[in-house]
């Protein structure tokens, strides 16, 4: 079973990665720490205190609708492995009628977005 | 894992075997993308320490290890921390299920010249890489800095928009071969080009047999979303200088950077083995079937152990040049093509490739039905 | 035969065999540990959180008894359940969005002021 | 222990253990990772259970996509700020551990009860090794027996992209604060 395998080298990496980190420290150069070094980097000019961020809704609408469609083609998965098998079974043109109108409404919701404009960033 | 505690022991060296390689190909790869930018740019790149600069590698290595250990005060410690470690996972998990030779038939056993063979490999690969956008947000919200943030939602939206570029394209690759099974791809590319129509078989022989002859389209659509994939140039908005110093990186130093590098190669090199894997015949040599190969080589050498070795070394090699095709095209293109704006790099994934890669699915399917019949 | 069956819990073999039974009492305990989140947390977010949880924990009992009941059946509706429940973060994310953009609140007790 | 046997514990413990803790962790942040870590735990048991292809479904979808947007939107609008944790009220509390230890247990029993009627097919030796042929098996069932419940999930999916847009433009309902 490759499970093991995958499990394994997870937990390798991720230890090697701790003792990366654990080098950079042991062998790190001399700490020396004031305020201004602490701040967060923002090119020298000092930080402003309150990270209110304007942040535009359009990274999680781009998220959500990415969901959807990610979950559509996911579907097309099964179907695209079995597709000529299920020619071989002489059920294709069903397969095939089948796969097109889920791909129909695919494509609606699509273009669908793109006329309504929600996938415009400027 | 295996049956017998010999097998797993071979598995589990061949795991970390694999992971050093992918770890050992990021100096080098550094190196290559320094002198290889200098000549593009007709300069000459790190050329001082050692023959060729190649010493660079070394001094570069040394350098980060000497550098402060540092981490802002603003900083949420754990996942600061995390994300880099986590930054490594990903790829190694892709690229270990990568087949990178032909099987190796030692006496009773058989090992894949891969870290694991997974059933569905690229399900697996597409559910391993989907978790680089942890990576990403942990590192950008952990080092609690407005910059770090705006670059990983920026890469995070980035990379989840061509995911879906990436996963429609290669459905009518998964159609032609009705498998996920990225060894069984191979295998199906074998040899010259031939394949099934109308009922009888068509062969050439001044061509290949390799997917990027049947699917271009899916080939272009594919190398273009894997660029936005591991954030690198003309796709690179994450880091784009002028506005967000250096994206979800910018409190990084050190040895965390090293580790983001090597997330960030390792990226590319499972962008590179997959399309290899894909279009170019995988670890197979043009024009011949891994049999051939074998029996070429048993004409040198007596034994079928030393001959299967022979082989897989020659696929290895094979594999090796093609993964450096395509990783040499990476650095290529980033010193030719400029930066994308954001909206047109969203316009690119949603508007142009989405759309390309439903055509060539529901083109591929039109086609494989109707060639299967002999009407 | 009681007896034999206590025997039988007592050996170490309900540790090195694993059967239906594990799947299910996991997949139960992940279920109550999601509804416990529902029931005691504040956040909607969350809330929507374990209810993502309670769902999967459904979907190991069907993968399980896809596997011992040697039917793909379950495999299928896990498939769809995975759909449901990603629609179901998908919309219940813009609700809660569109509620905390306009009235800075993600708590729940807030949200039954939005009756009527 | 058999090698299935120490993978089969050893996600359960890390499922457990972090679909506790998204439950008792107080910042959503950390119990939206938390979820996401029990969802890849989640995705392991299922290639346990010889599901692969269900199992690399459940890391995209679920790992890759949905989590992520909960991260997102986490991170996008900084929620953990000024917000008790848990519901208040010792009486209501006390109701809410009660009714879930009850249907903890309530389950449990329902599980071992039932388990002596399925003994026999749980004995059964199972499916092949491969997710390959598994998955095939699956397309070709979910374009038989479920095509109609297949054809309305790809409709619910449009209404939902639809609405999501329309939701995420709305200025507000009839009740405005000010």
């Amino acid at each position: 079973m490759p499970l093991g395998g995958v499990i394994f080298i997870t937990v390798f990496v991720a230890v090697f990665g701790c003792l990366c980190l654990y080098l950079g420290r042991l062998c790190g150069g001399k700490k020396y720490q004031d305020a201004v070094k602490l701040a967060p980097y923002e090119c020298g000019i000092p930080g402003q205190e309150k990270k209110e961020t304007r942040v535009s809704v359009k990274f999680y609408l781009t998220a959500i609708l990415f969901i959807l469609f990610d979950i559509e083609i996911i579907f097309m998965y099964p179907w695209a492995t079995s597709f000529k098998e299920m020619m071989a079974a002489g059920i294709g043109a069903y397969a095939l009628i089948a796969m097109m109108i889920f791909i129909a409404v695919f494509i609606f919701g699509l273009f669908w977005e793109i006329k309504s404009k929600a996938l415009e960033w400027d | 894992m295996g049956s017998d505690a010999f097998e797993i022991t071979v598995n589990c060296i061949k795991l970390v075997l694999v992971f050093l390689l992918m770890v050992q190909a990021v100096p080098i790869l550094v190196w290559l993308e320094r002198r290889g930018s200098g000549f593009i740019q007709n300069r000459f790149g790190p050329n001082r320490v050692g023959p060729l600069g190649l010493m660079q590698l070394l001094a570069d290595a040394v350098k980060f290890l000497t550098k402060e250990e540092f981490s802002p005060k603003a900083a949420t410690k754990l996942l600061f921390y995390a994300a880099p470690v986590f930054a490594l996972i990903p790829g190694t998990l892709g690229f270990a299920a990568i087949p990178l030779g032909s099987p190796l038939k030692w006496g009773d056993y058989t090992f894949a010249i891969q870290g694991y063979d997974i059933g569905v490999g690229i399900v697996f690969i597409l559910g391993v890489s989907s978790l680089a956008a942890y990576t990403i947000l942990m590192a950008g919200w952990g080092s609690g800095n407005k910059y770090a943030l705006m670059g990983a939602l920026r890469a995070s939206a980035q990379t989840i928009s061509y995911e879906l570029a990436l996963g429609l394209s290669i459905v009518g690759i998964i159609m032609m071969y009705g498998t996920f099974n990225l060894s069984e791809m191979i295998a199906a590319q074998q040899g010259t080009m031939h394949f099934q129509a109308f009922g009888n078989t068509i062969a050439t022989s001044w061509l290949p047999n390799w997917g990027i002859f049947y699917q271009p389209l899916a080939a272009v659509l594919f190398f273009a979303a894997t660029f936005a994939e591991s954030n690198r140039l003309p796709f690179d908005l994450a880091e784009g200088e002028a506005e967000l110093v250096a994206g979800f990186h910018t409190e990084y130093g050190g040895f965390k950077m090293l580790l983001f590098f090597i997330g960030e190669y390792g990226h590319m090199m499972v962008a590179s083995g997959l399309m290899a894997t894909f279009f170019l015949g995988g670890y197979n040599i043009p024009y011949t079937t891994t049999e051939q190969v074998y029996q070429f080589f048993l004409g040198f050498v007596e034994s079928a152990n030393a001959a299967s070795a022979l082989t897989s070394l020659a696929h290895f090699i094979m594999f090796t040049v093609k993964l450096g095709i395509f990783l040499w095209i990476f650095i290529w293109v980033r010193w030719t093509l400029p930066r994308f704006r954001y909206d047109q790099l969203m316009d690119l994934g949603w508007k142009t490739m989405l759309p390309w890669a439903l055509a060539n699915t529901i083109l591929s399917a039109l086609v494989i039905f109707a060639v299967s019949h002999s009407w | 035969m009681r007896a034999v069956k206590v025997e039988h819990m007592l050996s170490t073999d309900i540790i090195t065999h694993v059967g239906l039974n594990h799947y299910l009492v996991l997949s139960a305990l992940l279920f109550v540990t999601g509804m416990a989140g529902v029931l005691i947390r504040r956040n909607v977010i969350v809330l929507m959180m374990s209810i993502e949880l309670m769902l999967n924990a459904v979907n190991i009992s069907f993968v399980a008894f896809s596997k011992y009941l040697d039917k793909l059946d379950g495999q299928v509706l896990v498939f769809f359940v995975m759909t449901i429940a990603a629609a179901e973060a998908a919309v219940g994310l813009a609700i809660a969005v569109s509620i905390f953009k306009r009235y800075k609140e993600v708590n729940i007790r807030f949200f039954e002021h939005l009756k009527g | 222990m058999t090698a299935d046997s120490f993978l089969f514990w050893l996600l359960a413990a890390v499922t457990l253990v972090s679909g506790l803790s998204v439950v008792l962790v107080s910042n959503p942040i950390y119990s939206a990772l938390c979820l996401a870590m029990s969802m890849v735990g989640i995705s392991a048991l299922f290639a346990t259970l010889g599901a692969y292809f269900i199992a690399g479904v459940q890391m995209i979808v679920y790992a890759g996509a949905v989590l992520v947007l909960f991260v997102m939107v986490l991170m996008l609008f900084d929620l953990k700020t000024e917000l008790a944790t848990f519901s208040r009220g010792k009486i209501s509390g006390l109701i809410k551990i009660a009714t879930v230890g009850t249907l903890a247990g309530f389950l449990a029993g329902a599980f071992s009860m039932s388990i002596e009627f399925m003994e026999k097919p749980a004995t059964k030796t199972v499916v092949a090794e491969a997710g390959v042929d598994m998955s095939r098996n699956l397309g070709t069932l979910l374009f038989t027996k479920y095509i109609l419940g297949f054809e309305a999930l790809g409709i619910l999916l449009l209404v939902i992209a639809i609405g999501v847009v329309g939701l995420a433009r709305s200025k507000g309902g009839t009740h405005a604060k000010h």
